[in-house]
């Protein structure tokens, strides 16, 4: 199987749902000749003509427009440009996208994909850094995914395309070319839901997604070597969210702890912790942690601030080692 | 650039429209359904039976007029929650209209999820509506983006209201629309007021259709209480829009013969006497007389009408009325498409 | 002490705020001659010449303006006809109000308030219902308050105006004429902040603001007929949320119930649960238990689809007393 | 009403506004310095001592010309990323620029926190601004409305980019300035590419200015690489502001001389002929010929005058370079305002 990296596994999984239906399209700011500023769609212009298209520098109708395609028998995808200008789609998504499928009582569907290339690590500053995933990750109607390998991504990105419901898909950008995996050549999907159990363990278990995932494996390996088995899951799906997965585990180990990069108070950690505080109470040999980005509004761009920031495979190690001693 | 009625050949009193009689009376029959049925949910507010009511008197002609320009089943409808008499020209009946207004388990536009005069119906083209103003006008390019991307020839027509032409999605749906020629009638009707806000507390333009020029689009101001007039201006825009040559926006002036809701109180900000004044402009009196001059429609005849529109209209308040209420369990159905 | 409904406390404090500091202006949908459709301004049009301001209809601008304005050495109150109708300015409240002192290095401040009436069961369906604090709670650099009585709201508005930084002030629509209580004539304040202990109890703590603090002091008022002692915890701030007189609490009881009207997953709660599961962990009884709005994109308009949305004081009686009987 | 250069007295070649001499010669080493500023920050990225670098360079002439019609101290701007020449003229320093692009603890516009070209300081009344375009357009609207209610005459002036024009904050808030009138002069520094999109690919209106008949507040295209052009127009605007007749929007046609910004690469989208073509319009070339022709700047005066330049920038680059980074400490800092 070659290897690519993730933002060739996502392009290539939007190139092989173009191929196979003309009803998708991609409609974003550059995702045109310039092939996106992440190059994601690179060389798609010129394959498809009419459907990468160039869309006006608006947000709110870049999202508003796809959900009216949707509806229209087509299968858009979104591109948002980063994650961080997401914002003034808000009332699209959330209100429109999420909504029209329950307030029409069944009777019209949006089967589009929204992809937004979120986080930091990249010295992008306060304004292309942002984690997204707590305020969509909340809204019935919507799915959200946040795949962390390129396996997954290309899986993942058929399935969103192919669901009848409006799916966000989050793309970690540190992991874009950093992120590098074995993708068979042959069609197959991901489905949206599952949580991947990326490595197994005994002694804690470690609940990431994104570029996360990768420093909780480093820090699980770490932990490793000083004898500590840490069991490492990967969420790939926020909503709707593998519930059975994550409480399973804990019931086996005892111990969780929740890594996200965007700030820790109000961020999807929290629904995690509770679910298990409730459901898996009785196992739980400690408290369920949570190890999250400080809650300041957002990643400076100066280095040592930035650094301050990002949760590392350190300091995660640091959190999972206070854990298994307890 | 921005044309006016004057432009079009409009005013019943010119010779208007070659439109065969009976299409006139049909298009009566319409306005004249809709208002019967919007002046019963009122009885049925204020009898207690019906919690709310938002309403459509004053825009029927234009709604009526714009509506038969269309082609049903094939054209896309994105109205707003004044829309009464355009649903019901494209395909909606008394008995579906009444079912939403007591929120009835078998309310075709939401099973009585919505609050009523939110109509939608994928059968008939008829986009869902959410409270949210303006975000239709988005899904409206969105809809003839994907026309154009399907070589299909269905237009699109959405209508809001001119306070909803201040929102941020009004100003990206148009020049979107515009930028790819898409086939697009944004249709704003225009009252005058936003609940208690003026036009000029809302913009500093005297037509909404001057907004026009920014897009690069006609923009047309029709005087939208002449059901003749907009469904000549409108025939003229879907035209363009079937033949690729772009969106149009039209300003229908019109008037709001009631408060903006069962939940509002006019006589705070409006005057009574500009409500007199405005209901002159009464459309369906206008039109009736328009019919009358022409002996298109006799009184005999208009009596008649009248009755089988009451009797339509009894029956469906009935038949709504007994229809059941929606099942508790079904709050978790439709949260996700299967 | 006079008694007045929480929609007329809302009114004094805006009014007195505005007889005292020319600074504070109002800027909405309809705050002008129609008093808001709730009638919360009324009167004041009248009384403060172009300081009641009527807003086109445009919430982006409504928040962006009053962001410049606060700039600008006003003090701008901004109304919000209906909570769910702040989806628009989703951009301008966490991208910018929130955001706006920490980008600036502490240089720019933006002393504003953004009221919304929120909250359901007045047979607003979809779209006049909804709760939205958890995508406010969960940004860092907004304040975020949810009073439950005139006294506390009047209070709270009051330390709003005057609070350097933007705060999101969240007023229960069923709460405006149904909630009545006393206010003292003399000028005070609630400070943003701490939480207040409606009602003491032993044998488990409930957590709610709003309505919901309301329907929970019923419960345990039945609860108090079975036998049962249960404490009533009004969080009234969300954001910062005071979580010592909550770890307090529970440290004590043993036993913690959060109720909220909003969604189940992602909401607020999760963030409480989760504090409360890491940092009491050795004083729990019981797991740590949510009670929230179901997982449906928001509350429909038929009576009985409503009510079947609804936390209600019986909902919440019921999950007492399984607690209370873990 | 959409008036066009040709309304104003406005090109060099004709007897321009009269300013003195060391006014002129003012305003063309604000220029300048702006170049090589600009000009200095790219050799510093490309020798891998600033990660990132996004231009003014082509848009100096616009913004000088529009700055020198402000009131430094009294009147509020919000330029956006590309705006290094207006701050400059607002009183930011070279070496505050560069601490800027060190994102050094002493950087006045946000310590280090933002990307560069994010200026902004509270004692020049340069608001803060974000990455998101055109928040910043609501803020002044705001900023105006504020004045207003004050009693103020100050006035405020913002810029951005013809892409960010499809925003809807852009319409929301011209359309919000008009209504009230406010102080207000909105700015668009049309370079006819936002990124990689072509301006025929975000608007079908042939200039922007044509936008501001949606709002009834006058639009006047104007050739941005003309400084005295931009100067007039900008008097003219802020006169009429002070005066408390309302807003304007100057649409300054400029040019993008570089990549969008240090992470682009226009090769891609942009043929190098037309790159050609555009230097030809560089306005800094363009104004230094003028001043010659007209006996205002001697060539041994240019030279000196770069000299001058030159080592400000060194000296400026080098104490900013010298200046320690944030203390990580600092993240947790001014979260909220105490
Ligand atoms: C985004 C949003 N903000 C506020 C409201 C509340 N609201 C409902 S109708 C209305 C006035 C609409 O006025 P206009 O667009 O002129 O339509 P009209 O009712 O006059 O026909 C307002 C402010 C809303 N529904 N949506
Ligand atoms: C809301 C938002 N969406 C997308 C971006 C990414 N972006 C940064 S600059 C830019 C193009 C801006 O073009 P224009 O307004 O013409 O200004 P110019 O850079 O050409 O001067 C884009 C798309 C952003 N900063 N904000
Ligand atoms: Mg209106
Ligand atoms: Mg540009």
């Amino acid at each position: 199987m070659p290897e690519i990296n993730l933002l060739e596994a996502i392009r290539q999984g939007i190139d092989e749902m173009m191929a196979d239906d003309a009803r998708v399209f991609v409609f974003g700011e550059d995702v045109g000749i310039r092939g996106g500023v992440f190059r994601v769609t690179e060389g798609l212009h010129a394959k498809y003509p009419g459907r990468i298209i160039d869309a006006p520098l608006a947000e709110s109708v870049i999202v508003g427009a796809c959900i009216g395609a949707a509806m229209n028998d087509t299968l858009p995808i979104a591109e948002i440009q980063f994650a961080d200008f997401i914002a003034p789609a808000f009332n699209q998504i959330v209100q429109e996208a999420a909504r029209i499928h329950y307030r029409s009582n069944g009777d019209w569907t949006v089967p589009m994909v929204i992809r937004a290339p979120y986080g930091g690590g990249i010295h992008g500053a306060l304004y292309h850094s942002q984690s997204i995933e707590a305020f969509f990750a909340h809204v019935p109607g919507l799915k959200v995914v946040a795949p962390a390998t390129p396996y997954d991504a290309k899986g993942l990105l058929k399935s969103a395309v192919e669901d009848p419901n409006p799916v966000l898909f989050l793309e970690h950008k540190k992991t874009y070319r950093l992120i590098k995996g074995q993708v068979p050549d042959e069609d197959y999907r991901v489905p949206i839901g599952p949580a991947d159990i990326k490595r197994p363990g005994e002694d804690l278990s470690v609940f990431a997604y994104g570029l996360m995932l990768h420093y909780a494996l480093e820090a699980a390996q770490t932990l490793a070597n000083e004898g500590v088995s840490v069991e490492v899951v990967d969420l790939r799906t926020l909503r709707p969210l593998d519930t059975r997965t994550i409480l399973t585990s804990v019931r086996r180990t005892a111990k969780a702890l929740i890594v996200h990069e965007d700030n820790l108070t109000g961020g999807f950690g929290g629904e995690i912790a509770a679910l298990i505080a409730e459901h898996a109470f009785e196992h739980l040999d400690a408290p369920v942690t949570r190890l999250g980005g400080p809650d300041v509004p957002a990643m400076p761009f100066a280095k040592p601030l930035e650094d301050a920031f990002m949760p590392s495979p350190g300091k995660i190690a640091a959190a999972m080692r206070k854990l298994a001693a307890y | 650039m921005t044309l006016t009625t004057s432009d079009v050949v409009l005013s019943p009193s010119g010779d208007g429209p070659s439109l065969a009689p009976e299409t006139l009376r049909e298009m009566f029959r319409f306005m004249l359904l809709a208002r019967t049925i919007d002046e019963r949910m009122w009885l049925l507010n204020r009898g207690g039976k019906a919690p709310f009511v938002i309403s459509c008197q004053g825009h029927e002609a234009a709604q009526v007029g714009a509506a038969f320009a269309l082609t049903r089943g094939k054209d896309f409808t994105l109205p707003y929650y004044r829309g009464l008499a355009s649903v019901l020209v494209m395909g909606m009946t008394p008995t579906e209209v009444m079912l939403a207004l007591f929120a009835r388990a078998a309310d075709p536009s939401s099973g009585g999820r919505q609050m009523p005069a939110h109509y939608g119906s994928r059968r008939l083209k008829i986009v869902t509506q959410s409270s949210p103003v303006g975000t239709q006008i988005a899904h409206a390019a969105g809809i003839g983006l994907a026309e154009r991307i399907k070589g299909g020839d269905a237009v699109v027509w959405t209508s809001f209201g001119e306070g909803t032409t201040s929102q941020g999605d009004f100003h990206e749906a148009l020049n979107l629309a515009a930028i790819h020629q898409l086939p697009a009638i944004f249709q704003c009707e225009n009252n005058e007021y936003a609940i208690s806000v003026p036009q000029k507390l809302q913009m500093a333009v005297a037509n909404v259709a001057d907004r026009a020029a920014a897009y690069g689009m006609p923009g047309i101001t029709v005087d939208g209480t002449d059901v003749l007039a907009m469904y000549e201006v409108t025939r003229r825009a879907v035209e363009r829009a079937r033949r690729g040559d772009g969106p149009t926006l039209i300003e229908a002036r019109v008037v709001r013969m009631t408060a903006h809701s069962s939940d509002d109180n006019d006589r705070t900000y409006r005057p009574s006497s500009e409500l007199k004044r405005l209901r002159q402009h009464d459309p369906v009196v206008r039109f009736a007389a328009y019919l009358q001059e022409h002996d298109l429609l006799g009184e005999d005849a208009e009596r008649e009408l009248r009755q089988t529109i009451i009797a339509e209209v009894d029956a469906a308040t009935d038949a709504a009325e007994q229809a059941p209420l929606p099942d508790p369990e079904t709050l978790y159905d439709h949260v996700y498409a299967p």
